[in-house]
């Protein structure tokens, strides 16, 4: 039971490790980055390697963005499976990942009570 | 006048380089312990209510994500990003941070132009690039398992 | 600018002393915890378990297993090894064939998700048999949720 | 040479306003501030209206320390980063003095106090308002990120300022700063293009500029009690001193940066501060100062920007950069 929390530090870590090389040494802005990681979550799920990386390391999988490719990928090929390539498409359609819904809802929460600061 | 490529190898010289091995423990180390404290909510939430290990991760997300809204909110995100770079950013609360503070900073020009307008401004390509390469990923794995070349 | 620069690190340098203690600390409570091992299933019906037991002690990628032999159910909950967890929905299926195998007539459920193993645990300690069949198919469709 | 500015009735700064922030507390210029905010905003609703207070405060401070009131003023010739400077447009409109936007980026500074005395030389204004001002979370959001938004700056980054700093030139007047001299920067550009080290691209305008003054005015660095630049920072400072040994120019330790000395020592700020805030609120307070009590002479200002837009590095351009100088003299 405890070890996942390990795995959950180890493989978060180094997949943030692996952000910060996009970071210092590709010399990537953020977004790009980011943007790097979810298309690769996306490709690994494609493989079919994703999966068992969650079942491996619980959080330190699901909590980076990479799990955002993946969540996606996998909607849209439970589709698939089921209908085909309209399942594709209409998979599209269906997946969703709970990231976006609570980034958009608490975003908007934080714009009504919140201002920004510029201090250090 | 001097030329541009003397120059660049002048600047890069005097620039500091960034701490690569500072920077990469410090991602290591930020990156880490926000997985470990969603594995924590995770576990909270498998504990207490009806979620397994699959489905125990949306409101672990949601939960991080809100946590970030406070960090942003409070100006502390900011520092623990100036800290942990990719350890802060990679993981979903850097996605929840980048939307959170459009919608704060955009705030001035109304809810719908303002909050509406430039909450994606920095997340959104996120958004595209997830999307987009879901379905081409699903399109070929589709193509592939009709012409019998991998199964599901 | 030298002086700038050690008073720089010299900041930065503190931040991760108190980092790394903690997870230090986090690494030994880890390691003093004990796991629960070996093979525990209650039966409930008339079946020979012995089968399934061999089934779960030849699996050397198992760490404990715990199942329930009730009615025409058998619902289980499997711990594997940390880098078997990869393979956790193979070892599943795996398993899933093995005793359905063994047993014909049954339904089987393996399930390596903590969560499975902590409700089936406690469906273990459960006085009340009448409320046996509900929960067992409660937690089926519970394993077989998806995001 | 081109370029080159010599003013024989040399007018004079009469008095300066420098109004600050409440994060440039922890500058160790505090005391010679004029006024400082403790609400980032300055009491305004918005970051902008907040920006816009500031330099009409700055404006009205330096116009009540010469004895004038806005109605007396001629000009006033002011500059922020905002789009459209809408800060200083509306500074404008409030003290209802005719107005010309000035545009030097973090140079405004100076060219906007180069444009008073040619206006004062020319007989035609008796009092001008010459300043620049910037103010951290409006700049911010629109050259980089949001406020709030968490992205590792590096060591070669500078911290936008909020501070608005003025002078009120006036024709020539025993016992003031005398402006004597100038020289118009042309834009340098050698292909820099991190928006997170404008140090380094805007170093070899001011070497530029510095080198023009110098033979264009005939004048050696010795001549100069000190030679300040605007906001090369940490970094782009010391690469600026590594440009003038290349260029064989003598120096003596007379060089200062007002970004690299903003903030001191203090490492939050990475190599130091930036902003057209920052060179006008350290030559009108600390500069001004230490001349009016006959510390420094002769002084040469070289303030630099770095001309880019946020589409322009987003399209992957270089960063233009520009210096201008002017010198001064106490009498």
């Amino acid at each position: 039971m405890l070890s996942i929390f390990v795995t959950a530090f180890v493989v978060g870590g180094l997949i943030c490790v692996i952000g910060q090389l996009l970071f210092d040494v590709a010399n990537l802005t953020p977004a790009h980055t980011l943007c790097i990681l979810v298309v690769a979550g996306s490709i690994l799920d494609g493989f079919g390697l994703y999966e068992p990386l969650i079942d491996f390391a619980g959080a330190g999988a699901t909590v980076p963005i990479t799990s955002f490719g993946n969540a996606l990928t996998h909607g849209a090929m439970a589709e698939a499976e089921k209908h085909g390539f309209v399942g594709v498409l209409t998979g599209m359609f269906e997946v969703t990942s709970s990231g976006i819904s609570a980034a958009i809802l608490f975003g908007f929460i934080a714009s009504v009570i919140f201002r920004p600061k510029g201090k250090v | 006048m001097m030329d541009e490529k003397k120059y660049a190898e002048l600047e890069s010289k005097i620039s500091p380089k960034p701490p690569l091995i500072r920077n990469l423990f410090t991602a290591f180390i930020t990156g880490g312990t926000i997985c470990l404290i969603g594995q924590g909510i995770s576990v909270f939430y498998m504990t207490y209510f009806d979620f397994t290990e699959r489905t125990a991760s949306n409101p672990t997300v949601a939960t991080l994500i809100f946590i970030a809204m406070l960090l942003t909110g409070f100006g502390q995100y900011r520092k623990i990003a100036q800290f942990g770079g990719a350890g802060s950013a990679v993981p979903i609360t850097g996605f929840g941070n980048a939307v959170i503070s459009a919608a704060i900073e955009h705030r001035s020009e109304g809810y719908v132009l303002g909050v509406g307008g430039n909450m994606f401004k920095l997340a959104g390509s996120v958004i595209l690039f997830g999307v987009a390469s879901a379905f081409i990923v699903a399109l070929i794995k589709t193509i592939l398992v009709k012409f019998g070349v991998v199964s599901w | 600018m030298n002086r700038f620069l050690a008073y720089y690190y010299k900041r930065r340098r503190s931040h991760i002393n108190k980092l790394i203690y903690s997870l230090l600390l986090l690494l030994v409570l880890a390691g003093c915890v004990q796991v629960e091992n070996g093979v525990h299933i209650q039966n409930d019906t008339n079946e020979d378990i012995g089968k399934a037991e061999k089934v779960f002690e030849d699996d050397d990628r198992l760490v404990s297993a715990i199942a329930i032999f009730h009615e025409k159910e058998i619902l289980s909950g499997v711990t594997v090894k940390t880098f078997s967890r990869f393979h956790k929905a193979k070892i599943e299926k795996e398993l899933t064939k093995k005793l359905e195998k063994h047993y014909k007539d049954f339904k089987v459920t393996v399930s390596a998700d903590s969560k499975i193993i902590q409700e089936t645990k406690k469906l273990m300690d459960l006085e009340d048999k009448d409320k046996f069949p509900k929960k067992i198919k409660e937690l089926k469709t519970l394993s077989e949720e998806e995001t | 040479m081109k370029g080159l500015l010599k003013f024989r009735t040399n007018p004079t700064i009469a008095a300066t306003g420098v109004v600050v922030g409440p994060l440039e507390k922890k500058s160790p210029f505090k005391p010679l501030f004029d006024k400082v905010y403790d609400d980032e905003r300055s009491g305004q609703p918005t970051n902008e209206k907040g920006h816009s207070k500031l330099v009409e405060d700055a404006c009205m401070i330096a116009l009540r320390k010469a004895g004038f009131v806005p109605d007396d003023a001629d000009f006033l010739l002011i500059g922020d980063l905002v789009n459209q400077m809408t800060p200083s447009n509306f500074c404008a409109s409030e003290l209802q003095i005719p107005y010309v936007g000035m545009f030097s980026a973090c140079a405004t500074s100076i060219s906007s106090l180069l444009t008073a005395a040619l206006l004062t030389e020319s007989g035609m204004s008796a009092c001008s308002i010459a300043g620049a001002s910037s103010q951290h979370n409006a700049v911010e959001r629109q050259f980089r990120y949001p406020v709030e938004y968490g992205s590792q700056k590096p060591e070669t980054a500078q911290w936008t300022v909020t501070a608005a700093g003025v002078a009120a030139v006036t024709p020539n007047q025993a016992g003031f700063p005398a402006i004597v001299s100038g020289t118009i920067g042309r834009v340098i550009d050698l292909g820099v293009t991190d928006p997170f080290n404008m140090g380094a691209a805007m170093a070899p305008a001011a070497a530029d500029t510095l080198e023009r003054h110098l033979n264009g005015h005939g004048r050696k660095v010795k001549h100069y009690d000190t030679i300040i630049t605007g906001d090369l920072g940490k970094i782009g400072f010391e690469i600026y001193q590594k440009l003038i040994a290349k260029k064989k120019i003598e120096t003596t330790n007379n060089l200062r940066d007002a970004g690299a000395e903003f903030f001191g020592d203090d490492s939050d700020f990475q190599a130091g501060a930036s902003g057209t805030g920052c060179s006008a609120a350290i030559y009108f307070s600390d500069v001004y100062e230490k001349m009016m009590v006959g510390e420094y002479k002769r002084v040469l200002l070289i303030a630099t920007g770095s001309l880019l837009s946020p589409l322009s590095f987003q399209q992957g351009d270089t960063i233009p950069c520009i210096a201008h100088a002017v010198e001064l003299e106490m009498k």
